[in-house]
């Protein structure tokens, strides 16, 4: 107990589990991603202790900065179509139905019962079991790439993370679906000295994200991060208005969502042949091929996190908006 | 390059996907065209694992446990070849059920990834792929049940959601243990591991996480509405295969890390029972067609757990091929079944049940189809479904287990009731505002829904060969 | 090589028509096959709805004529495939598949006339024509079923496809005996299929044996032998309408003219009693079943159904009514025969399995008649119907008094087979049984016979009835069938020589 | 009493963010705290995994795992947005309705 490192530990614990417990009981539900961020902020700090930079780095940027973006996106929305924007403080936003006690008490024993099941799998299970490293350092020279978690990334486990893809994908189309003839809610805006700052910031973000990529393949970074950030680019043009979405755009947009996925599936096929199978790259073409996918998968990441924080489907509205929709 | 009908089965919906997403004026020709380049992948596939056994692929060169392999064999097969031939028939319906060109738009990508999904669950080896793919699935599926746009359908939508979400974290959490515990994810790895507290526990949350998403009693709780308020092409596919994608999990993990004792069996079984009886009973309370529809499938799914608990004196290794037949079986039925009572819909305007035989309108052909396909769900001879529920009642009898034979009869009682509402519903003339329109079937959207029906009773009188074909590879046999 | 081919030719030939060995399937798809042709019809092309109609019932008398024959000279059929695992989907031709099955063929095409003209501007023609059509077909499944499962598949069907029948006209009335039928007998269905997959589980077999499959596990297991006989005969006898699960019966009598002749004289009713035969006999043996104590019992419910329904019959005003009651009584003349477990009950039982469908047939269509042509459906409005109809009910009164058991009628033969029968079981009390049940048969169709021939019309007879001959044929032809086999009972061919031809092999003499 | 190490305090913090999620999906009656507290659960689970690849000495952890987390945060980002966008497109057609 005399460890300082293990004093840190549990006081970042402590922190990590009150803020849940905060951000879920808050009444104001700006308070409540507010607390939402610092926890996720904070686990990531968690995760750099623990030696994993790169999902830490994902955490912060995806995990938190998108999602926090999404969550506040949305809670403007639900406050403008609501009419509550200007009200302080403000109401809760959905009408509370009552639950069942019943319900309550099936909920509560549910939950009762997983958390014994998961306290009872984790004290039983082994401390720093067996584990893929010894496998993962054997082959890593045969992948093209320096660093173990984009070789796991992008060739050992290639699949999972094509299928990741497929599933950020999967997503936009579903969200453009959803979100067609809105009302046009005005999207949360920035003021105009936040406009000149995000005017400077930008081209260092884009710098920031490239290098990021760049390094993912022998140092912690990547594709992900990688596009997190560059899609925190297309945030910032969203937000302060840089950029609004035309529906010309949305050729290319399609085009640029599909662009990561479409390539690494069409790579992962097109190597086969000659006695090797999809995702089995050309040992002398390795690097070219996993830095040319992870590229693109970059930018059809970052795309697509900046569309799904716009929302809806670049159309045409009636001019009249909030109009039914046929 | 060189194809290998495991990675076009794969690779066939995906790219259609994209392209039919990328190019949305051409979204239907694309889709069904991919559909249909699946359908051969599948026969492909069939034939090599007719002629060889299971097949299976190492992805990138790279061997399980560091790798990802893909893997083939007879139930596998079998749920790849339903999902397709259903999905065919489906898409072929949407052409027309689907009018706005809106919900064509975005029903061929979002149909394809979905069935990218569900191909990689049937030939998925790694539970963490695995947990990749249900989400594929997941998003896939509820942009299906919001393709309406209505009020209800985007209510049910996020409930579905939520739920799915929680689903998958609590697979999610179950595969971080199972690593935590082994160090790999592969099936081989499972199946070699020592039984464990913590594997055991590992494995209970995983199952909890399918169950909610295959929605059995009292996980269900999302099921009806979403399945009744989405549009019916994507109700068929909905409640016909992805539900039954967990479920094929499930089956698969239970021969991996087999089910710790009995008593867990017991409570699969207890839970199924309370399916059948619960959801039977708010069948025949349900006002709506569709929502009836949706009921009968929550009563399905627990027959098929039913199925899988009633284990007979041999356990898992017979019980779960009279699981994998009713599996077969209500997913082309149910696709019917949705099918034809979105066309009943149409066509009568609406789809309250006491209120059909008010209608002059009668679409004979849809409503003959209907009928066809709720002779497989009941389980009367010679569907399919039937020869699903005598297996189950053979085994159960055989090993003694009256009360899983006596809850199936009572379940198929339950579901003549309710099925014989609707059918007073079409038979009854007296109520009838205005002349009866003459005989008005032949319909084409009538074609898929009645091919799938008909499939369904007649796959019964080949369940000798389907039966023989799921053993290919030993999927649950001795040899693993 | 050529004397290869030709050898290879002939044989094919001799195996296609010489043989033929697939002919039961071929009798089985006519009617399964023009099912779905008559459903796709459009409701206007009546004439060839009627020509198909007609073709097909003609041409299923001709094959089962034509393997009758042949079973009489002795060749075996067996068309079987695995559904399951050593669960066979089997068809067969015995002698006892072919005496029901002669009898639905012919019925079936007496039927089918009557039903053109009966329906001749109804609505949903095609829809009827198809379901009656998988009706027969469903009949003859169940004739020609060489195993219980097989049975139960063809008993299913037989179900889905009487009940749009006995909802045909649609109305509340009608819907609601629906569904009265439909929960009846799909209980019955279910109880049915527990049974079979009993047998299945304690025999490892389901096929229909003469003697019997049961020995062994009646030696193991009485217990579990006797359950099984409650659980088959009861499932069965809900479609054989035994007391108590009767109900069902008298309410269908909504359904048309023709369904009601077809439910009560072929596939309904005389599938569930035709069943019954099929699991004493060839199930439990007829040996065996007596041995396990369940035969007395089953008479005793038989002697209790053939009262409690003549007892009813008497009640009824509604023409169809009476006979529907009727009929509850008269179907458990064949279980009385069956459960007697003597040979010469049997025979009776057998041929009462023919010759009530004919008694009875023919006065559903003249019933049928009366109400199309006169307007009269109940007993008390029969007064003087036999000067307007005389056709119809002349057909009425030689149904009518064969039921009652006029020598030398049909009824006469079956009734005095089954005395006999009784005499020789020992048990006396079915002479008292059978006169009283004759008794109440005179009780209530003599009252009609009266009141048309005797009493004077309260209605004003139309100068021509309003029917056409597709009407007024039928029953004429079917009364002339009763009179012959009655008649002629002793006449090669006839239905009381091939009973006696089954009985022998039922009972292995 | 297991002797404290990092894997154990990160490893029950994670089990214990992941139950309030937990009990936060299923009995918050608030649509957009739902979602909160599904990406809690989330968050809970990488710890998990996390946690798993942690090798004392810390100089070589477990690539594997952290892969799998990365997959899992973008997974849970794309159910996260179609989460919201319906509800947002809920909250809509609702007030159209109310309208």
């Amino acid at each position: 107990m005399t460890d300082p490192v293990l004093v840190f530990d549990l006081l970042l614990a402590a922190a990590v589990v009150a803020l849940a417990v905060a951000s879920l009981s808050v009444r104001d539900l700006f308070m409540a991603i507010v607390l939402f961020i610092t926890f996720g902020l904070l686990s990531a700090l968690a995760w750099v202790r623990l030696s994993a930079p790169d999902v830490a780095l994902a955490e912060a940027a995806i995990g938190t900065g998108v999602t926090g973006a999404l969550l506040l996106k949305t809670l403007h929305h639900l406050r403008y179509v609501t009419g509550t924007l200007d009200r302080d403080p403000p109401p809760s936003v959905t009408p509370a139905t009552p639950v069942p006690a019943p319900v309550i008490w099936a909920n509560a024993a549910f939950c009762g019962l997983i958390t014994l099941g998961l306290a009872a799998a984790f004290l039983g299970a082994p401390q720093a079991g067996p584990g893929f490293d010894p496998l993962v350092a054997e082959a890593l020279p045969a992948s093209g790439v320096e660093h173990p978690v984009t070789a796991v990334l992008l060739n050992f486990r290639a699949y999972d993370t094509l299928m990741e893809g497929v599933v950020l994908l999967a997503a936009v189309i579903a969200v453009w679906q959803i979100e067609r003839g809105l009302s046009d809610a005005p999207a949360p805006a920035l003021g105009e000295i936040f406009d000149g700052f995000a005017r400077l910031t930008l081209p260092a973000i884009v710098v920031v994200g490239t290098y990021l990529l760049w390094k993912g393949a022998e140092a912690p970074g990547g594709a992900f991060q990688g596009g997190a950030v560059l899609a925190a680019v297309g945030l910032l043009l969203l937000l302060s208005r840089l950029y609004v979405p035309q529906p010309a755009h949305r050729g290319v947009a399609r085009w640029a969502f599909v662009l990561g996925t479409g390539v690494f599936a069409g790579v992962a096929l097109l190597v086969a042949g000659g006695g090797r199978v999809a995702f089995e790259y050309p040992a002398e073409h390795a690097k070219t091929l996993i830095l040319l996918i992870e590229a693109l998968v970059t930018i059809s990441i970052a795309v697509t996190l900046a569309a799904l924080f716009h929302g809806r489907e670049p159309v045409a509205l009636p001019s009249s908006g909030g109009k039914k929709d046929a | 390059m060189m194809l290998d009908p495991l990675t076009l089965v794969l690779f066939a919906p995906l790219f259609g996907a994209v392209a039919a997403f990328v190019f949305p004026r051409a979204a239907a020709a694309v889709g069904l065209g991919a559909v249909l380049v699946t359908c051969g992948a599948v026969l492909w596939l069939a034939q090599q694992v007719l002629a060889a056994g299971a097949v299976t692929v190492a992805l990138g060169g790279w061997e399980p446990p560091l790798g990802i392999a893909l893997r083939a064999d007879g139930l596998a097969v079998a749920m790849l070849a339903m999902t397709a031939v259903v999905g065919l028939l489906v898409s072929a319906s949407a052409l027309d059920a689907l009018r706005e060109a809106r919900q064509q738009q975005y029903f061929w990508p979002l149909w394809l990834l979905l069935l990218t999904g569900m191909n990689g669950v049937y030939l998925g080896t790694d539970v963490f792929n695995l947990y990749v793919m249900i989400e594929v699935i997941a998003l896939a599926a509820v942009g299906l049940t919001v393709l309406s746009g209505t009020r209800e359908a985007v209510r049910a939508g996020l409930e579905y959601m939520y739920a799915s979400i929680l689903g998958a974290l609590l697979f999610l959490l179950g595969v971080g243990f199972v690593y935590l515990q082994l160090g790999r994810l592969d099936f081989e790895g499972l199946n070699s591991a020592e039984p464990s507290g913590a594997l055991s526990a590992a494995l209970a949350l995983m199952v909890i996480g399918l169950l909610l998403k295959t929605a059995l009693f009292p996980l269900h709780f999302w099921l009806p509405a979403a399945h009744a308020n989405a549009t019916a092409p994507a109700s068929a596919l909905l409640s016909g295969l992805v539900v039954k994608a967990a479920l094929y999990i499930f089956l698969r993990l239970s021969t991996y890390m087999p089910l710790p004792d009995e008593i867990l069996i017991t409570l699969i079984g207890t839970l199924g029972a309370g399916a059948v009886l619960w959801g039977g009973v708010q069948a025949l309370r349900a006002e709506r067609l569709k929502l009836l529809v949706a009921w009968s499938t929550v009563v399905q799914i627990g027959l098929i757990f039913i199925a899988f608990a009633r284990a007979g004196q041999i356990g898992l290794t017979e019980s779960w091929k009279a699981a994998a037949l009713l599996i077969l079986a209500h997913g082309v039925a149910k696709a019917a079944m949705f099918l034809a009572a979105g066309r009943i819909k149409d066509e009568v305007g609406h789809d309250v049940i006491r209120d059909l035989d008010r209608s002059s309108i009668r679409p004979t052909l849809a409503q003959f189809t209907f009928a066809l396909a709720a002779i497989s769900i009941i389980g009367l001879p010679p569907s399919l479904g039937f020869i699903g529920k005598w297996s189950l009642m053979e085994g159960a009898m055989a090993a003694g287990y009256w009360h899983w034979v006596a809850v199936t009869m009572i379940g198929t009682l339950l579901s003549v009731a309710y099925f014989s509402r609707v059918f007073a519903g079409f038979l009854r003339f007296d109520r009838m505002r205005g002349e009866l329109a003459e005989h008005k079937g032949w319909a084409v959207a009538d074609i898929a829904p009645l091919t799938l029906a008909l499939a369904a009773i007649s796959l019964g009188l080949m369940a000798t060969p389907i039966l023989s074909f799921l053993e290919l590879g030993y999927p649950f046999g001795a040899t693993p | 090589m050529t004397d290869t081919l030709t050898e290879m030719l002939t044989t094919l030939n001799g195996s296609l028509l010489s043989d033929a060995p697939l002919l039961p399937l071929f009798i089985l798809l006519t009617s399964l096959l023009a099912s779905p042709v008559l459903f796709a019809l459009p409701e206007s092309a009546a004439r060839l709805r009627a020509g198909i109609n007609l073709t097909v019932a003609a041409l299923k008398v001709a094959l089962v004529g034509w393997l009758g024959i042949k079973v009489g000279q002795g060749v075996v059929y067996d068309i079987s495939f695995n559904m399951l695992p050593g669960l066979e989907f089997k068809l067969q031709a015995d002698p006892l598949a072919i005496l029901f099955v002669s009898l639905s063929a012919i019925l079936w095409l007496v039927t089918t006339v009557y039903s053109v003209g009966y329906l001749e501007r109804g609505p949903h023609r095609a829809r009827f024509f198809g379901f009656f059509s998988l009706c027969v077909a469903a009949t003859v499944g169940i004739a020609m079923a060489g195993n219980l499962f097989t049975f139960l598949i063809f008993y299913e069907l037989l179900t889905l496809a009487t009940y749009p029948l006995v909802i045909h006209k649609g109305s509340a009335e009608a819907l609601r005996a629906g569904r009265i039928y439909l929960i009846y007998t799909l209980a019955g269905g279910l109880v049915l299929l527990l049974g079979t997959l009993g047998l299945w589980v304690l025999a490892g077999t389901t096929d229909f044996t003469p003697g019997g499959v049961l020995e062994d596990v009646v030696a193991e297991n009485r217990l579990a032998a006797q359950a099984l006989f409650v659980v088959l005969v009861g499932a069965l006898g809900v479609k054989a309408a035994l007391v108590p699960f009767h109900a069902w019966l008298p309410t269908a009598m909504v359904a048309p003219a023709p369904v009601s002749a077809l439910l009560h004289a072929v596939a309904v009713v005389k599938a569930g009693a035709f069943g019954i035969m099929r699991v004493v006999y060839e199930v439990f043996g007829i040996e065996t079943a007596q041995a396990l104590g369940m035969t007395a019992p089953l008479a005793a419910l038989a002697g209790v159904t053939i009262i409690y329904g003549s007892l009813r019959a008497i009640t009824q005003d509604d023409i169809k009514k009476r006979l529907a009651y009727s009929t509850v009584s008269q179907v458990s003349y064949i279980t009385l025969g069956v459960a007697l477990a003597s040979p010469i009950a049997a025979v009776g039982a057998l041929a009462h399995l023919i010759h009530q469908g004919l008694m009875k047939i023919t006065m559903f269509m003249a019933a049928g008649n009366l109400a199309e042509g006169l307007g009269v459906k109940k007993v008390s409005e029969m007064n003087g119907v036999g000067r307007a109809m005389p056709g119809t009910m002349l057909a009425f009164s030689a149904a009518a008094l064969a039921m009652i058991g006029l020598p030398p009628l049909a009824g006469f033969v079956s009734k005095w087979y089954l005395a006999q029968g009784g005499l020789d079981a020992g048990a006396g009390w079915v002479i008292a049984l059978l006169l009283g049940s004759s008794l109440l048969n005179a009780f209530y169709f003599l009252p009609m016979l009266y009141r048309a021939w005797f009493r004077d019309g309260t209605i004003e007879a139309p100068a021509r009835p309003r029917i056409g001959w597709m009407l007024a044929a039928p029953p004429v032809a079917t009364a002339l069938m009763v009179l012959f086999v009655g008649g002629f009972a002793n006449a090669p061919f006839s239905p009381l020589e091939w009973t006696r031809f089954v009985v022998a092999i039922e009972y292995q003499e | 009493m297991p002797e404290l190490t990092p894997a154990l305090i990160y490893g029950v913090t994670g089990i214990a963010v992941f139950a309030i999620g937990l009990v936060g999906a299923l009995c918050a009656q608030d649509r957009l705290r739902r979602v909160l507290a599904l990406k809690l659960c989330s968050v809970g689970a990488g710890f998990i995994l996390v946690v798993a690849a942690w090798r004392d000495p810390p100089d070589a952890p477990d690539p594997v795992p952290h892969a799998l987390v990365i997959t899992g945060i973008v997974v849970m980002v794309s159910a996260t947005a179609v989460a919201l966008a319906l509800i947002r497109r809920l909250q809509s057609l609702e007030a159209e309705d109310d309208a």
